[in-house]
């Protein structure tokens, strides 16, 4: 017997999953602190010193244990951004956004964030954050909406 | 240590393979590889493969393709990663003493889902993906840094990409085989910007299988083998924030790695050839800077010279490299097989005279966090 | 232990959720395509002979795993066969699309040299034994998938 | 030849079903620095990583390597990921042993791990399945276990019966009393077994394998190193690993070729001819409790057919002739990604006298064994305490 058109081209299908990821101390207390003080913690490697921020419990640096947290920032300065035109689903803003590399004051290593579609978001550019409403955070990275311009510039880079 | 020669590869014609699937992409590479230096499959002592699971939509992927490999009742071990990691692996197996032949597969077929959703879940899940950061953004926030950091015009992305489409449009395996001028890439859609789309690769389903033996047995065979003079792989921080996200440390050190084994101690005079994996053009400039081609922020300068055009001192990507076919998976070791064609003569190409030690370099993780790479001699 | 200057007022964030989703088009192929195709169109199941070593292969593939030969020669085989092994599932998962318990058997099917997966039905648990013999019971509606068969019952 | 290689240092989390105080990267460092500091090495001594672990889904995070390595202290440094399924483990181990004999790398650091808890292992587990095939009617690894069971209960019976299943689960449980790792530690009877509630039939609740949170790690030397920081390693005398596909003909679960090809292949390289006289103890991958009677006849541990007679005799039980997961198996403990890789660990220990209180006396040979995939993925690693 013939065989029919269509041909079977695609299967269409799925992979969905719900996680629950433990976070540890570490990434644990940066996210309570970011909820519910609105205070950006770095995580400082008791061996080279670099104050990392977002903290692991490990530097990422030479490998040694991060045994102190310490405020940074608020404040920072953008080091590096990328503007996003089209609609992206899965990240935090509107599009258009800008993703931010933002190195806070006091720490060595720089936070991924995302920003206004703004010119005064350029390489150099004082930032500040701008937190949630203590009542939407839910102890996320995006408690953080985004990172501001700050007015002042920043130098030396 | 043990001589191991590179005797046989192949790769498919890359693009979007509606009507291939995993199995059949690979039988037919393993195939050509094989017939390439004239070794059958049950030569073959050992099979490495590299894959994604997540790319091919299943789990422990290998389940259903190791027949397709023609690993049944065979060694066979798998990398995740690029398929120069799986290449550099065998050469390990071969340089043990313990297996005289070994076959390297890597494969995939990114058209049977969304590149952007691979990317965003090689981001961790608690600072990463809550931001959506998928790796054309990662590359974006390292193209900006980059050009910042050294002064590099907005032009130099874009002339890579108008260099690497006009070799790709030699290279009947290309995805994209038509020649782009400044303007068309200069022109074209912003993805994220600073990154343009054509200088981007492109979506592609392909597959690349190599075929390595031990000396004795390479020179019994009647081809030509590139002799694997050195490799080294190495992976950087994983948050791009804890990165000199302008510079490319992994692959400077891959790249250290083997250029100690292979004896090389000045890249650009020893090295004859370049196949490196740029998936974003401006990561070409920056990996002339990590892998010795010329000084630290020279990148662009290296590319307005001319050296690294076909007929210069040092080319880079005569294949047309990832900016013309980007087999996520394969796209390294297509890397290798274009630098073996080259240095042993074996290619379909235009005979090009003097190649005789050429690297191959594979990239992975956001904004280029591992590196690896492998020298071959004629 | 960690020393934080702001300890936080709170309990710490012991973790984070989230949901993994990722759409998928698998291509069919060339042979998957007639395989299903001949299942949904003429409820037909076909495998392939390899020329060398004679196993009529599934599910098809455009070579033999074992010789490592092209095959290309398809031949029809019984929807019928014998049960090479069987077992009873309890376990529920997501995205099972029968509700347990039910039978998920390997069918040596008369004709094929490899094992077709599927489920039985028209049977209680306790009477399944091992090389008994079964038959396929094709769905009204076919769509090109293995569900195309509803179950296998006992002839 | 190659030349000789050697694990001089082993580390492992205390395997549980939920860590809630670290997340994936912590873990692997846990056992990686662990297995360090047994070695007495540090992080800047290690010249490469190898990491394994099975399929990403379980975690949600893909390259995972890309993610975990720095927390190990390596960055930048060369790390590579085995990905083989349920033999990973092992085939990480392996991969250890290759990069040291293989010249290029003297001292490297092997690690595989799985956090099961943070997502789900019954999907991940069916997402291995073929989606144009198989998918919908599998069930994770039970299934596919439940067919192999009911394969071998029925080829031998009534030499094998669910009872000795049952009391391979038994044994192992009572070896894990003496682990200070193992998850479930827990004393059980036969009667307890086969009362337990059915999963996939023949199998019964108490016949499978927890999911487990855990890390497993190994450093892996040059005999240069080896000799220099340990009195007693264990040196790597036979490895083999041997792959399958499930779709050629005569495949047979109840006697999986691949195992059988794998031992051989390690037996040769370790002039070993009776492994069932040779050999001082076996860890093999019993995932579910009749597995461990399939993998002694395939190993040759026992004829085909006489693992009833095996557990029967009590030959494989701690102070047996020959003792068979003296760590309390997978039945106790299953961090997927790292099951296989604990095989190993145990086997090396007991080669190097450091298994506390599951120590076997006067161990030379031991075997580790796993299993993977859809029952076609198989290693096999022998160490010794001589070269």
């Amino acid at each position: 017997m013939a065989l029919q058109p269509p041909e079977l081209t695609y299967m269409e299908s799925e992979s969905r999953c719900d996680y629950n990821w433990t976070t540890g101390e570490v990434v644990g207390t940066f996210l309570a602190a970011l909820r519910d003080h609105g205070t950006i913690l770095a995580g400082v490697c008791e061996s080279c010193g670099q104050v990392a921020v977002p903290p692991t419990s490990y530097c990422e640096s030479c490998g040694s244990e991060v045994s102190e947290l310490r405020e940074v920032g608020p404040r920072g300065v953008v080091m590096s951004w990328a503007r996003v035109a089209d609609g992206f689903g899965g990240a935090p803003a509107e599009a258009p956004f800008r993703y931010v590399l933002v190195r806070p004051a006091g720490a060595d290593t720089e936070l991924l964030h995302v920003a206004p579609d703004d010119d005064g978001i350029r390489i150099g550019a004082a930032v500040r954050p701008e937190f949630r409403p203590r009542e939407q955070r839910g102890g996320a990275i995006t408690d953080i909406k985004w990172f501001v311009p700050d007015g002042a510039e920043s130098e030396g880079l | 240590m043990i001589d191991v020669g590179v005797v046989g590869w192949a790769q498919t014609q890359h693009g979007t393979l509606e009507r291939e699937t995993h199995q059949s992409l690979i039988y037919r590479v393993v195939n050509e590889a094989l017939s390439s230096c004239g070794v059958s499959i049950h030569d073959i002592d050992v099979v490495i493969d590299a894959g994604s699971d997540f790319l091919d939509g299943r789990g422990i992927s290998t389940c259903i393709t190791v027949d397709a490999m023609g690993a049944h009742f065979k060694e066979e071990s798998k990398i995740a990663g690029d398929g120069l990691l799986a290449a550099i692996y065998a050469y390990m197996r071969i340089a043990s003493g313990l297996f005289d032949t070994a076959l390297v597969v890597a494969y995939g077929k990114s058209s049977e889902s969304s590149p952007r959703a691979q990317s965003l879940l090689m981001t961790d899940p608690f600072y990463l993906r809550p931001m959506g950061l998928d790796a054309t953004s990662a590359a974006a926030l390292q193209a900006r840094a980059y050009m910042h950091h050294y002064g590099v015009s907005e032009e130099a992305p874009a002339r890579v990409a108008v260099k690497n489409r006009a070799a790709g449009a030699m290279n009947t395996n290309a995805q994209l085989s038509s020649e782009v001028t400044l303007d068309q890439v200069m022109e074209s859609r912003p993805l994220v910007s600073p990154i343009r789309e054509l200088e981007a690769a492109p979506v592609t389903d392909g597959a690349c299988a190599v075929v390595m033996a031990e000396a004795e047995v390479a020179k019994s065979l009647k081809v030509r083998p590139a002799w694997i003079a050195g490799s080294g792989h190495a992976m950087d921080a994983f948050s791009p924030g804890a990165r000199e996200i302008h510079k490319l440390r992994s692959a400077a050190l891959a790249a250290a790695a083997a250029y100690k084994q292979a004896g090389v101690t000045d890249p650009p005079a020893d090295l004859d050839l370049l196949e490196v994996t740029e998936s974003f053009a401006h990561q070409e400039l920056m990996l002339y800077e990590a892998l010795g081609l010329c000084e630290e922020g020279e990148g662009e300068k290296l590319l307005m010279s001319g050296a690294t055009t076909l007929g210069g001192r040092v080319p880079v990507n005569l294949s047309g490299g990832a900016l013309c076919a980007n087999p996520v998976v394969a796209t390294g070791l297509v890397r290798l097989a274009e630098a073996c064609a080259r240095v042993t003569d074996r290619g379909e190409g235009d005979r090009i005279d003097g190649m005789s030690k050429a690297m191959a370099h594979a990239a992975g993780g956001l904004a280029m966090q591992t590196a690896a790479c492998m020298i071959v001699q004629g | 232990m960690l020393e934080a200057v702001t300890p936080p007022g709170g309990d710490i964030v012991k973790s984070v959720t989230g949901t993994l989703d990722v759409k998928y088009r698998f291509s069919y192929g060339e042979q998957y395509d007639r395989f299903f195709r001949e299942m949904r169109d003429n409820k037909r199941i076909m495998g392939i002979a390899c020329p060398k070593c004679g196993a009529v292969l599934l599910p098809p593939r455009p070579y033999c795993g074992f010789c490592y030969t092209p095959v290309d020669e398809w031949v029809e085989l019984s929807d019928e066969g014998a049960l090479l092994t069987y077992t009873v599932v309890h376990l529920p998962f997501i995205g099972q699309p029968t509700e347990p318990p039910y039978i998920y058997a390997f069918i040596m099917l008369d004709g094929a040299d490899v094992q077709f997966p599927h489920i039985l039905g028209e049977i209680e648990a306790a009477d399944v034994r091992t090389g008994m013999r079964v038959k396929a019971v094709w769905a009204e509606e076919r769509k090109g998938t293995l569900h195309d068969i509803k179950y296998f019952r006992p002839v | 030849m190659t030349r000789p290689v050697a694990v001089i240092g082993t580390g492992q989390t205390k395997y549980v079903s939920r860590r809630d105080d670290k997340n994936v990267p912590e873990i692997v460092r846990e056992a990686g620095l662990r297995a360090l500091a047994d070695a007495g090495l540090k992080p800047s001594d290690v010249d490469a990583v190898v990491i394994g672990s099975a399929p990403e889904i379980f975690e949600g995070v893909n390259y995972p390597e890309d993610w975990i390595a720095p927390a190990l202290g390596m960055c930048p440094g060369p790390v590579m990921r085995v990905h083989t399924g349920g033999t990973v483990g092992a085939a990480t181990g392996i991969a250890g042993f290759y990069h040291v004999a293989s010249g290029i790398y003297d001292t490297v650091l092997a690690v595989a791990y799985q956090k099961l808890s943070d997502g789900v292992p019954q999907y991940g587990l069916s997402a291995c399945y073929d989606p144009l095939w198989d998918r919908d009617f599998a069930c994770g690894a039970p299934a596919l276990v439940g067919l192999q069971s009911r394969q071998y209960l029925d080829r031998h019976a009534p030499a094998v019966t669910e009872e000795h299943g049952a009391m391979v689960a038994v044994k192992n449980r009572r070896n894990a009393l003496l682990n200070p790792y193992a998850q479930i530690r827990k004393e059980i009877t036969v009667a307890d077994v086969m009362s337990s509630p059915p999963v996939a039939e023949p199998l019964k609740l108490l016949d499978c394998c927890p999911t487990s949170d855990g890390a497993a790690a190994m450093v892996i030397v040059s005999e240069q190193t080896a000799r220099k920081k340990c009195p007693r390693p264990a040196w790597f005398a036979g490895v083999g690993t041997c792959s399958e596909s499930p779709y050629v003909p005569h495949v047979d679960m109840a006697y999986p070729e691949s195992c059988v090809r794998a031992a051989q292949q390690a037996y040769q390289m370790a002039w070993i001819y009776e492994p069932a006289k040779e050999l001082d103890v076996a860890e093999v991958y019993e995932a579910f409790s009749f597995q461990e009677l399939i993998w002694c006849e395939a190993l040759g541990l026992c004829g085909p057919g006489e693992g009833g007679k095996l557990i029967e005799s009590g030959r494989s039980e701690l102070d047996g002739a020959l003792p068979v997961n003296t760590s309390g198996g997978v039945l106790s403990s299953n961090p997927i990604g790292a099951s296989a890789m604990i095989r190993q660990i145990e086997a090396a220990m007991q080669v190097m006298g450091r298994a506390g209180e599951h120590q076997v006396d006067g161990v030379h040979r031991a075997l580790a064994h796993s299993w993977g995939g859809a029952i076609q993925f198989s290693t096999v690693t022998i160490f010794s305490d001589e070269i």
